[in-house]
């Protein structure tokens, strides 16, 4: 896999870059974006914003609930222990284990959801450049077009990239 | 930073809960007893003379260590049975008032719902049982029995040889980290069960004794059915004495108590 | 002074790369102390709970007390950071990681408490709901096994919470170290690049999880009083403890927060990041919920005062005049009459004030914990069976040593993940740099949170 | 710092600890508990429900008890096959808490005359004339932290057959735990007999 990239250390100018990059006709997608902080203000980082999690997390504290609400009730019906005429099954309390796993639920759909959207853990070779973390952004592309490649390149060079690196990311990522 | 809604629907989740628990009341199951049996004791005041046979006899009868001296001193003696000595009065006229105090079987007991075990529960007669081998010993059955009629094994129990020969062998011997209390010597409730099963009979009254009635000898305890009226149990609970401990606490217990006539008022017996 | 994004990126991973021979020799101390409060327990469960200072009718002392010490303390964390962050106050950025860990922490700590005060303690899974063949059920109608699933859920989503926004931190470190830590953190990391997909879905993730964490964190410890309130014991069966626990809890983790703050300040020389700023304002929620406090106190004083029912006036008179007075009065002292007045004027809530306040706060909500379980237990409906209790060296040590491993546990995170959260840090100092330059050029980017570009 | 493969060896090393001691553990016991109970009894001056040592408390957890090594070689199976009934023996078991087992002198009765000659028979009439009884081990004990209290009579008399909770006599020489008579094996034979489940019904 190849991949062109430039890298900036001002949100503004990465912006440009995006932006120069779209009107070379790449498309927003093939656009990829590395950057330490989450520049949410900057258009090249509200990509991808909607996301269902909020209502699977709803959907998550359902679940939880519902089996929260089988487990302290269904479970005490099927192993019923003689209780004298004592309530085994208490719909008070029973809330409470349901709340509990109500939250569960939706904690734990929340994280999966995270996980699953986000691509984590990712161990798949991505394009990447140690100085991200230096606070750099990184905004190239993956698998240009050949004979695109050389306007790519003079539209992150012209957005004012502090460098601009061509990899081949082959290696296994990161580890 | 993000600044859109949380649309986590609160008002959805609280509808559904709603739902849940309607649902639920639906299959709210409680066993309904058909115990035909309620035991019961009856301790009369009046004939109590506070001399602790029934704790003797109580320790014999269900293999209670005695904890030794030290131990003792600190708190930790066993006694499922014990009667509590008050004093009444000043110097030179001062009154003892003996009251055995034991498990007082209640029947809605705050001991059992707050079992994490279920070790501490309500029997389909009536009585609160304590499984031993399902104790894990959180000790709040004691804290929640306003009565302190409930025991922990601190220590492994030792029986000094060869006294270990006259463990009853029909009653556990307890280790250490469970709880235990008056079972109102179910063992003997049991094998009675059993001889009159066996002998195709419905138990009567007086075939079951416990060990502290058994040997009261101003026969202060006295032991039965309480859903038989003919019962000497039913006939005293329905003294004009009868009252129960602590009876405000709503525990409903089945030991019942028969105050002393002669007292209570300051007039002298 | 104004640090520049790779100033803080070197200081607060210098910590992580480099040690000194001082943390291996306190790390090597406290963990000393840590398995000799193992030792002890082992002890313990092999003699019985004898070796402890529990009698009849004092069955729940220190242990019991601990727990919910310490799960109060874990109050600190998730729930304030989560409260500030969907409040958005932006102070938050340094404090919010070195308190979410003190909930991860002390709460595995508190929660290690109900097994180590079990009579059997390696039955304690018995907890747990699964079929077995005895084709029996946990009692659900038991609070402690509201407990057991009430903490397992914040314990989960505490430590989801702490974890998620360290990712990027790892990858930091990653990226930044060499050798054998290049390839933990790479691990650790779990491959987090940051393109925008990852930031926007962790920041809905956090979103999400802050709001569900809350009503959790008032759940936990309202189910934690719920051990005592359900219970017909005088001065516990009580309407007001549930709000009462939650407030004291939250007031014990800010005064923990602002220790474990003192010390990080003091020794990862975080000076610059750790502000009398922080110390200020926490201080000054410290003092609201000292006073929330003292209104908790006070009101179930006085009510049960005026119920003048003959066993509450018991254990009522006992704290007050009796034999746990000097504790009592103790512990008004350290929650009130001492933190009101360091908290309450300006020119005393500095750092120092803050830290003598703080410590205060702990040492008296421990004794408040005390108080409410030891005094009513020994003193129940039938006075015949009064009694008392005192804590052996058994349970001291394990106290000590859950203290000390609180102190190794933070140690060994500080040394393993920064402190404070780096990418926020930076986030919250871009914010502020754009906020300038904002107003100086305009330049093309997105109006702070709106929709619309300024200039294409 | 640990090198990769220092690790590893620590990794395997715990792993392989931890693999012999379970073993260690789970291993079947086979020294009889007889002797264990005497030299026990000559050590100890009292009687106390504690486990013997930490390994015997681990291995009562995971419910692992010991087999049992009988002294004579009794085979159950041709007793039987000579049309004899389990009563003949354990004689106690239509009326009383336990089915008993019977005493030299109950097996001498027969054998006597019967069979004399072997060798089984010989250490049995050895037995007789020592004036010992014959050690037998139990087979089906409860563990005493279980606190069972099972009543063979009650059960005959509801006409559980023997064999539903020991297995097939008629096969068996030397009894064997033949049936794993754990807490669900009895409430569900309850639940079907309609039996009482309420837990004080065998735990008191």
């Amino acid at each position: 896999m190849q991949a062109v990239y430039g890298l900036y250390s001002d949100p503004s100018r990465a912006q440009r870059a995006f932006d120069s990059l779209r009107a070379a006709g790449v498309e927003e997608h093939g656009i990829a974006v590395v950057s330490s902080v989450p520049w949410e203000e900057y258009e090249f980082a509200r990509r991808d914003r909607r996301t269902p999690m909020a209502w699977l997390a709803a959907l998550g504290g359902l679940l939880g609930g519902v089996s929260g609400y089988l487990l302290a009730g269904l479970t005490q019906k099927a192993y019923p222990i003689p209780t004298g005429g004592m309530a085994i099954n208490v719909p008070w309390t029973n809330g409470i284990i349901t709340y509990e796993l109500t939250m569960l639920g939706a904690i734990l759909v929340t994280l999966i959801t995270l996980l699953i959207s986000a691509h984590i853990p990712d161990w798949t070779p991505r394009v990447y450049d140690p100085a991200v973390a230096d606070g750099c952004i990184l905004v190239g592309v993956v698998n240009p077009r050949h004979d695109s490649r050389v306007e790519i390149e003079r539209s992150l060079r012209e957005a004012g990239a502090d460098s601009i690196k061509e990899a081949n990311v082959t290696n296994r990522w990161r580890i | 930073m993000q600044r859109h809604d949380a649309p986590l629907d609160s008002g959805l989740s609280t509808l559904a809960i709603l739902l849940l628990v309607t649902c639920h009341s639906s299959m709210v199951q409680t066993m309904e007893s058909k115990a035909q049996k309620k035991w019961a004791m009856v301790v009369d005041l009046d004939r109590c003379t506070g001399c602790e046979a029934c704790v003797v006899a109580c320790h014999a009868e269900n293999n209670i260590p005695t904890v030794g001296e030290e131990q003792a001193a600190m708190g930790r003696a066993m006694h499922w049975m014990r009667v509590e000595r008050y004093y009444q009065g000043d110097f030179p006229n001062v009154r003892v008032k003996f009251i055995p105090v034991f498990c007082q079987q209640c029947d809605a007991a705050p001991c059992e719902p707050v079992c994490p075990t279920y070790a501490s529960y309500h029997t389909a007669e009536g009585l609160n049982g304590q499984v031993y081998n399902r104790c894990i010993g959180t000790r709040y059955c004691a804290n929640a029995c306003p009565y302190n009629v409930r025991f922990f094994n601190f220590y492994n129990p030792v029986w000094e040889k060869p006294l270990h020969l006259q463990l009853n062998p029909d009653v556990s011997v307890r280790e250490v980290g469970v709880m235990e209390k008056c079972t109102f010597c179910v063992q003997r409730i049991k094998a009675a069960e059993i001889t009159a099963k066996a002998d195709k009979r419905e138990l009567k009254d007086g075939d079951v004794q416990p060990a502290c009635a058994q040997s009261c000898p101003p026969k202060a305890l006295v032991f039965g059915d309480l859903n038989d009226p003919t019962s000497e149990v039913s006939r005293l609970a329905g003294s004009n004495r009868a009252t129960r401990l602590l009876e405000e606490l709503g525990t409903k217990p089945k030991v019942i108590y028969l105050q002393r006539e002669s007292w209570g008022d300051g007039k002298e017996s | 002074m104004e640090k520049s994004p790779n100033q803080i990126t070197e200081d607060l991973l210098r910590p992580l790369l480099r040690t000194s021979p001082k943390y291996y020799f306190a790390v090597a101390l406290l963990a000393a102390v840590v398995v000799v409060a193992f030792a002890a327990f082992g002890y313990q469960a092999y003699s019985g709970l004898g070796v402890s200072g529990l009698r009849r009718p004092v069955f729940w002392g220190f242990y019991i007390t601990n727990f919910v010490f310490w799960i109060g303390i874990s109050h600190a964390g998730t729930l304030i950071s989560a409260i500030l962050r969907l409040a958005n106050a932006t102070w938050r950025r340094p404090v919010t990681r070195c308190a979410e860990v003190i909930t991860v922490f002390a709460l595995s700590i508190g929660a290690m408490f109900p097994v180590i005060h079990l009579g059997r303690p390696w039955l304690a899974f018995w907890l747990i709901p699964y079929p077995s063949e005895r084709q029996i059920w946990p009692n659900f109608r038991s609070p402690l096994v509201w407990d057991f699933f009430a903490i397992n859920t914040y314990l989960i989503g505490s430590v989801a919470f702490l974890t998620l926004p360290i990712l990027p931190d790892w990858a930091l470190v990653r990226d930044k170290a060499s050798g054998w830590r290049k390839r933990v953190y790479g691990f650790l990391s779990l491959g987090w690049r940051g393109t925008p997909r990852q930031w926007s879905r962790l920041e809905s993730a956090m979103h999400i999880m802050a709001i569900v964490i809350i009503p959790v964190a008032v759940s936990v410890h309202t189910i934690v009083s719920w051990d005592f309130a359900m219970a017909p014991v005088p001065m516990w069966h009580s309407t007001i403890f549930g709000p009462y626990f939650v407030a004291g809890a939250i007031f014990s983790g800010i005064a923990a927060l602002i220790l474990a703050m003192a010390c990080l300040r003091k020794f990862l020389h975080l000076e610059d990041y750790l502000k009398p700023l922080h110390f200020d304002n926490l201080g000054k929620l410290l003092l609201m919920m000292s006073l929330l406090w003292f209104y908790f106190v006070f009101a179930e004083r006085l009510t049960t005062w005026y119920g003048n029912e003959p066993s509450e006036m018991a254990v009522f008179w006992t704290t007050q005049q009796g034999a746990y007075a000097p504790l009592f009065w103790t512990m008004v002292f350290c929650n009130f009459l001492l933190p009101f007045p360091i908290l309450a004027i300006k020119r005393l809530r500095t750092i120092t004030g803050t830290v003598i306040a703080s410590t205060a706060v702990v040492a008296g909500m421990w004794l408040e914990r005390f108080l409410i379980i030891v005094p009513s237990l020994s003193h129940k409906f039938l006075p015949y069976n009064w009694g008392t209790y005192r804590p052996t060296w058994v349970e001291i040590t394990i106290m000590v040593g859950t203290f000390a491993g609180m102190a190794l546990l933070y140690a060994l995170f500080a040394k393993a993940v920064p402190i404070i959260s780096i990418w926020e840090l930076k986030l919250g100092l871009h914010e502020k740099s754009e906020v300038r330059s904002q107003e100086t050029e305009g330049r093309g980017k997105l109006a702070f949170g709106g929709q619309e570009k300024l200039e294409t | 710092m640990l090198s990769g493969s220092q690790s590893r060896w620590i990794v395997i090393f715990v792993a392989a600890c931890a693999l012999v001691f379970l073993i260690y553990v789970g291993r079947a016991d086979t020294r009889s508990p007889r002797a264990d109970e005497d030299t026990r009894a000559r050590v100890s001056p009292v009687f106390t429900p504690a486990h013997r040592s930490v390994l015997d408390a681990v291995r009562d957890f995971f419910n692992r008890r010991p087999v049992p090594v009988q002294p004579l070689a009794f085979t159950h199976k041709v007793h039987l096959a000579n049309g004899m009934h389990c009563t003949d023996c354990h004689t106690a078991v239509e009326a009383a808490p336990v089915a008993g087992i019977p005493g030299v002198e109950l097996c001498m009765t027969c054998h006597q005359m019967i069979a004399a000659d072997k060798p089984e028979i010989k250490k049995l009439a050895a037995y007789q004339k020592r004036g010992e009884d014959i050690p037998w081990q139990r087979v089906y004990a409860f563990s005493p932290t279980v606190h069972v209290k099972f009543n063979h009579a009650p059960h005959i008399r509801a006409g559980v057959e023997c064999k539903t909770c020991h297995g097939d006599m008629t096969q068996q020489t030397v009894a064997v735990r033949a049936v794993d008579l754990n807490m669900g094996y009895c409430v569900n034979c309850h639940r079907q007999k309609q039996a009482s489940t309420d837990c004080i019904t065998c735990h008191y």
